[in-house]
């Protein structure tokens, strides 16, 4: 068994359950291998690193150095990271439900015009303009303040989710809403007791997904912060994207350190949408 | 599909319209500004500085003859069908944790599915050029240790004639131009999307435990019980996951651009329009080009999705 | 594997000013801003200034509409509209007063919109222009100016055989130059044009060499000017000329990277008698 | 699907998780708002002037050489009374030209600013940057007292800032002054060179010593079966051996084709001269320097075309390559990090006496105008102008940049300054030829020549399908190239209408300024020079066959 991700060896007791336990640690081993390396690459200074990249140093000279640096490195922004990721992502989902709740619960009138503003806006290709949204920021007077990282984020993360919570929502049994409707529930209760129950699932998903968007973004805080008490995770882990000489084993230990929270808020979310909400709601 | 609505009712629902309007202005106030920039910017000779020139059409009379654009659509198309057949892993993947008996595993193999999304892009990309390495890579060696490269070279000399597998020379790769867009195919093995793979997780998660016990009772073999049971459950997450894909395949160029350089490799081979209009903007520094071509790609994208919408029907 | 983000905004880093960026309301428009803005490259700025002004109707109006017509020669973006409203300013101007400063400079660059600035230059109606200014204004500053025009102008509406006639003939231009620095910019003209006619060298060796006595003050331009008197000297067989100024330009041009190569040509001419 | 006996047990864990979780969200938002507010508040208190210095030299020399001299400066200000405080800005260079055009069209640009081509170009140097022409002619007042007293500022520079971006053709004004200097040179492994070449073996001076130290290293590889290739090759380092062998190739054919007189003939010549016939790929030079890139390429890593750039520092670093040719920036990787003493010396080419190569080549290429590594500029709505002036004064004065260059290790770009130890080796040559051309004569040839350049390394016939396959595309790019330079020409020689529009009508109110007849005159000049060469270029267009 793969031991490098420390998981537990005991395999689950249901045997007709072994093949396909193999099958995913087949999958497993493929896809943790850019975690093992980044795991062993942490241990290791710069010199050993240049003479061997793959094989792990023997476990009594692990340098920890690069964990003393990448703590001194990373902490200072962990807060205002959190901070931004959290509030923006809440209420990016927030909004996105209601809009896919628009569009997935009747085909309103010009619910189609209004499907294909926020169609075109994904399909168009990457010529995002920094210059006019910086001057928006400006003429807002939201210059220098975490709000504004806020707000882009939560406007860059819209369109994908509504894509996506829109086809869920759809997929719920109609009959559920009537009988709500019946009991005089309105809209709002409706979306609340029954669709944010029933989607948990791909609500967690998307909670990861646009946090993780979040969490590494540099560019958007170089350019609206001054401040450095402000800066966020993302500029702080740019000083080790040195053009010239990467320092690898730095590089690797600042990232593992940096996303120590956001492996935390994973393990919660996870536990949150897939087990806790999901058992409560009727099931179909 | 969402329930049609009688004019009247609709009205009586017109609390409904304030659930889209905070997402609605929040957009327009935000994202819309740099789309209404390219489509500005197509219609000018606009070398990226200040001085801008009113040339109309004549971008994308251009792009229409060009041939490069042209060979790169191709490319595109190539690997949007090989994209197709890297969505069975995932879906495989799904299917599979799903079928667990044990609610503990199945926890546990979401997050290790989680965890690659934190690794760094460096990483991969080292991982990757490393399999590809001529001299000491892995590919190679496994090409060689089964004998499959003696079949290549046969391949090679009687029907492709690219004269690019032989004895004694390791394979280029990355440096040939006939190889350039089977690597990219072979790239990221065993091809399983983490996002993908969690969509359709909660796509299945949505099958109600009596209808294993129904399909347990007559004795439906795994593969027919994915058939009848899960597959047409999951229809509406594979069409959704179907336009991602192509979205992202064709407006995508990061691989190439790390792997190939914005010159798309060796005779331009891994050229892809992404990456045609990275270079024409910042090889060639024709910034109104590049966005014509963005609009060009951009009509293809919306022409693809509104068929996939139209054609790929969900009966449920 | 996501790659970040930021690979959707590589084009931000090309993209300029948005042309949809409104433009500042001006209280109090002032002229001599305007010039002050425009000499700084700022034709933008310029512009707002010129046009505030010509609304409110503040400052000598043909001086706002001159100040207006110029700066829309430039405008970005550049558009058919922008050049039609000057050329309306600058034909208008011409025809009130065609002898005051407003309308001289209005008639250089009424020919500058037909050289340059139009989607589709028309060089003979710009020369009649420029010749127009020069019978009329001949000792005007701006008409000065026109001079060199005039003479690249009719060199290249020429057949090659016919163009050392034409050269010959822009000689006599050199008495309508009063200051030394329009001098030095005909002789310069008259070099350059020389130097790509056959036969025609030993008549830039000698603008050349004009040109030189009255001091070039960019030292790359002087640079080029020393080293081409060199070589047309050797080329036309004026050995002694050629190595006095290859020798000047060793002694002067140290850092420049021909001239390492120059003093091996000044060795390999020493061998030779 | 859940586990029946766990029930209890895992709803209270289920509330303890939720606990930790919701916990440490709340915790990380009140830090973070009393940070906002702290921040907020304490801006408001202090006010001494600040000066912000942005660059993407994130390299751990510059960014000490840079705090250094900040920490001097203050100091020096301190003691003349006045308090100053300079702070470093460095951002990755991915994203540098991003986030430096929007802090500029923003009006939020840092007092200081490295600038690059891309952002060098004419419309944004002229609109958001201050032209330093003015300052530049005097002398500069750190340096009295000093080997360059009385100079003028300008002439203190080792390259008298000719380089690319510190100086512009079109606006001719200088805009940016140069902290460092970069060369290229070819590091070896000490330990592996002796073990090849005996111990006290001498170094190459000369390219055919150059290829005998290669043929013996390949020689001792198959002879003692290691891995060993002599020169660490990839897509990073090949186009820096690539250009140096191309060009001097093409010295004496470079002279041949000159026009003007001038010994330089511009990259629209050359294309002209291409597409008229004067010059092509199968000229014996341009064969020549083809068979050249082969003969090196065989001794680079096999297939290094595909190679990126860690790869050929790993080779190198591993002992499995005995050199690799990169430059000066990569002192500190390659020779402190390494487990064996690493040499550096200059790359030998090929000269008129050269046997195989002498025909076509003069030889040893002058650095003089290698142009300056990293340029500082002033934008033009910058704060405290006057102290960020002064400061490049200071860093670039003789004392300045002797502090910087021995922080840093980079090569000092002020003459006269000792190079510190560790870059002794990478001190620009300045006695040497003109180099000749490479075949990146504009952006579309680059293109073509970029995609087509794996076949010259190719074993089967490599100078004849490259040459059949660059010919067909040859045509065309250098077109597409000639016909866009046309519009660059004909947009130059609008640019400037307007300005001299306004600098006229200001002489005529202010006649007896003498700066600004200087700049009149100057920029007709520029002008009519950019409309004889439009003309000239159109009428050589107009006659080559489509």
């Amino acid at each position: 068994m793969n031991g490098a991700a420390g998981i537990p060896t005991t395999v689950g007791s249901n045997k007709q359950d072994m093949p396909k336990h193999v099958f995913i640690w087949l999958v497993l081993a493929f896809e943790l291998l850019p975690f093992y390396m980044m795991i062993q690459i942490s241990m290791k200074t710069n010199r050993e690193f240049n003479v061997n990249q793959w094989i792990p140093n023997a476990p009594w000279n692990w340098d920890v150095e690069n964990y003393r640096y990448a703590l001194e490195l990373v902490l200072p922004y962990i807060a205002n990271t959190v901070f931004v990721a959290v509030t923006g992502t809440v209420i990016s989902l927030f909004l996105a439900l209601m809009a896919a709740y628009f569009f997935a619960r009747y085909r309103m009138p010009g619910g189609s015009i209004l499907w294909s503003i926020f169609l075109v806006l994904m399909l168009m290709p990457g010529v995002a303009n920094i210059v006019p949204l910086f001057m928006l920021i400006k003429g807002m007077g939201l210059m220098n303040t975490l709000w504004a990282l806020i707000l882009i984020s939560v406007a860059g993360a819209q369109v994908f989710a509504i894509f996506v919570l829109r086809n869920f929502i759809e997929d719920l049994p109609k009959d559920l809403f009537e009988a709500a409707e019946m009991d005089g529930a309105s809209h709002f209760q409706q979306m609340l007791n029954i669709v944010v129950p029933m989607c948990a699932p791909i609500l967690g998903t998307l909670f990861i997904l646009s946090f993780l968007g979040k969490w590494n973004d540099f560019l958007m805080p170089l350019i609206i912060l001054r401040d450095p008490e402000l800066f966020t995770l993302g500029v702080g882990l740019i000083y080790l994207d040195g053009e010239y000489n990467k320092d690898w084993g730095r590089v690797m230990a600042s990232f593992f350190v940096a996303s120590i929270p956001l492996f935390i808020i994973f393990l919660f979310t996870m536990k949150l949408f897939v087990k806790g909400l999901s058992a409560g709601a009727v099931k179909g | 599909m969402a329930l049609p609505i009688s004019k009247r009712k609709a009205l009586a629902e017109w609390k409904l319209y304030l659930f889209v309007v905070p997402s609605l202005a929040m957009i327009l106030t935000f994202s819309y500004f740099p789309a209404f920039s390219a489509v500005y910017h197509s219609f000018y000779d606009w070398r990226g500085g200040d001085s801008k020139e009113w040339v109309g059409a004549e971008n994308f009379e251009r792009a229409a003859m060009d041939s490069q654009l042209g060979y790169a659509f191709v490319v595109v198309f190539i690997l949007i069908i090989a994209n197709l057949f890297k969505m069975v892993p995932s879906i495989a993947m799904a299917v599979v944790i799903h079928r667990l008996k044990s609610e503990k595993w199945q926890y546990w193999y979401r997050v290790l599915l989680v965890v690659p999304m934190i690794v760094p892009g460096l990483v991969t990309l080292f991982i990757w050029k490393f399999f590809f390495d001529p001299n000491f890579g892995p590919l190679n060696a496994i090409l060689d240790v089964t004998g499959l490269k003696a079949g290549l070279i046969w391949l090679d000399a009687h029907l492709l004639g690219w004269d690019v597998f032989a004895e004694g020379r390791p394979i280029p790769w990355l440096s040939s131009p006939h190889l350039i867009v089977p690597s990219m195919i072979i790239w990221g093995f065993p091809w399983i999307g983490a996002v993908g793979v969690l969509i359709f997780l909660a796509g299945l998660q949505s099958i109600g435990t009596d209808v294993y016990e129904a399909a347990d009772l007559d004795g439906v073999t795994p593969f027919q019980k994915f058939l009848y049971i899960e597959f047409p459950l999951i229809l509406t997450q594979v069409r959704l996951m179907l336009i991602l894909m192509m979205i992202g395949t064709l407006q995508g160029f990061g691989l190439q651009l790390l792997l190939l350089g914005p010159e798309g490799g060796p005779s331009g081979a891994g050229m892809v329009p992404g990456l045609y209009m990275y270079n024409r903007a910042f090889s060639a520094g024709e910034f109104g080009y590049a966005c014509a071509i963005g609009m060009i790609l951009f009509v293809f994208i919306l022409v693809l999705t509104f068929i996939n919408n139209k054609y790929v029907r969900v009966q449920k | 594997m996501r790659f970040p983000q930021q690979m959707r905004t590589w084009l931000a880093a090309g993209c300029a000013l948005m042309m949809a960026g409104c433009g500042r309301q001006i209280e109090k428009p002032d002229p001599a801003k305007g010039w002050e803005q425009g000499s700084l490259l700022l034709v933008k700025e310029a512009w707002e200034e010129f046009d505030a002004a010509g609304e409110k109707g503040v400052g000598n109006p043909r001086e706002v509409a001159l100040g207006e017509a110029v700066m829309l020669l430039t405008l970005q973006p550049k558009v058919q509209s922008n050049l039609d409203e000057a050329e309306t300013h600058l034909r208008r101007l011409i025809e009130e007063k065609p002898d005051d400063d407003p309308g001289i400079f209005a008639a250089y660059f009424l020919a500058r919109l037909k050289q340059v600035h139009d989607f589709n230059p028309n060089l003979d109606e710009a020369l009649k222009l420029y010749e127009g200014l020069i019978d009329r204004h001949g000792g005007h500053p701006v008409a000065q100016a026109a001079v060199a025009k005039i003479i690249i102008l009719r060199y290249f509406s020429k057949p090659a055989p016919e163009r050392a006639a034409v050269l010959e003939e822009a000689e006599n231009y050199r008495r309508l130059l009063a200051n030394p620095d329009a001098l030095r910019a005909f002789h310069g003209v008259m070099g350059d044009l020389a130097l790509r006619l056959d036969g025609q060298r030993q008549r830039a060796i000698d603008h050349y060499l004009r040109a030189y006595e009255l001091q070039i003050p960019n030292s790359e331009s002087r640079a080029t000017v020393v080293l081409r008197i060199a070589r047309l000297a050797e080329a036309e067989g004026q050995i002694d000329l050629a190595r006095q100024f290859y020798q000047k330009f060793v002694a002067e041009f140290e850092r420049d990277t021909r001239n390492y190569w120059v003093r091996q040509h000044l060795k390999s001419m020493e061998k030779t008698p | 699907m859940t586990e029946p006996h766990a029930g209890e047990k895992s709803a209270r864990g289920e509330r303890i998780m939720n606990a930790i979780g919701f916990g440490l969200i709340g915790v990380c938002f009140v830090i973070s708002l009393c940070q906002v507010f702290v921040t907020a508040f304490r801006s408001r208190l202090d006010d001494t002037p600040v000066v912000r210095i942005a660059h993407w030299q994130l390299e751990a020399g510059i960014r000490q050489g840079i705090d250094r001299l900040a920490e001097e400066y203050e100091k020096a200000l301190a003691e003349k009374g006045k308090k100053v405080k300079i702070e470093q800005l460095p951002i990755p260079e991915r994203i540098y030209g991003n986030w430096l055009l929007t802090k500029l069209v923003g009006g939020e640009a840092p007092e200081i600013v490295e600038i690059r081509a891309e952002i060098a170009n004419v419309d944004r140097l002229a609109r958001f940057f201050t032209p330093l022409t003015r300052y530049l002619d005097e002398p500069n007042p750190y340096n009295a007292g000093t080997p360059l007293e009385g100079k003028p500022w300008r002439d203190t520079f080792l390259d008298a800032l000719q380089g690319t971006v510190t100086y512009s053709k079109e606006l001719l004004d200088y805009y940016a002054v140069g902290f460092n200097m970069f060369t290229s040179r070819v590091y070896y492994n000490k330990e592996l060179f002796a073990e090849i070449m005996g111990p006290d073996a001498v170094l190459p001076r000369t390219f055919d010593e150059f290829v005998a130290l290669c043929e013996a290293t390949q020689a001792f590889g198959k002879r003692t079966g290691r891995t060993v290739v002599p020169i660490a090759g990839s897509k990073y380092t090949a186009p820096i051996l690539i250009q140096r062998l191309m060009t001097n190739q093409t010295q004496k054919l470079k002279i041949a084709l000159e026009t003007k007189y001038d010994l330089r003939p511009s990259e629209e010549d050359l294309a002209l001269a291409y597409l008229e016939g004067k010059w092509s790929l199968r000229d014996p030079d341009i064969q020549s320097g083809l068979s050249l890139l082969n003969g090196v390429g065989r001794h680079m890593t096999k297939g290094f075309t595909q190679l990126q750039r860690e790869d050929s520092a790993f080779a190198f670093l591993q002992g499995r390559a005995l050199m690799i040719l990169t430059g000066s920036w990569d002192v500190k990787s390659l020779t402190e990090e390494t487990t064996f003493p690493v040499g550096v010396f200059p790359l030998p080419l090929p000269t008129q006496h050269d046997a195989k190569y002498g025909a076509f080549a003069f030889g040893q290429v002058s650095e003089a105008a290698v142009g300056t590594g990293t340029p500082f500029a002033l934008p033009r709505d910058g704060k405290n102008f006057d102290v960020a002036l002064d400061f490049l004064k200071f860093a670039t004065s003789y004392h300045g940049n002797r502090i910087f260059a021995e922080e840093s290790g980079w090569i000092p770009a002020v003459a006269k300054v000792p190079v510190p130890e560790r870059v002794q080796a990478f001190k620009p040559i300045v006695e040497g030829f003109d180099s000749g051309f490479d075949l990146n004569l504009g952006p579309e040839h680059k293109i073509s020549y970029t995609q087509n350049q794996y076949l010259v390394f190719e074993e089967f016939e490599p100078l004849r399908r490259f040459t059949e396959k660059q010919e067909q595309d040859s045509r065309d790019a250098l077109l597409m190239d000639s016909k866009r330079r046309l519009k660059d020409h004909a947009r130059n020689a609008q640019r400037f209408d307007s300005p001299l529009g306004a600098l006229m009508w200001l002489r005529s109110q202010r006649p007896g300024d003498r700066e600004l007849e200087r700049k009149i005159v100057e920029i007709l000049g520029r002008q009519n020079g950019i409309e004889i060469v439009l003309y000239e270029s159109g009428e050589r267009l107009d006659a080559v066959k489509p």
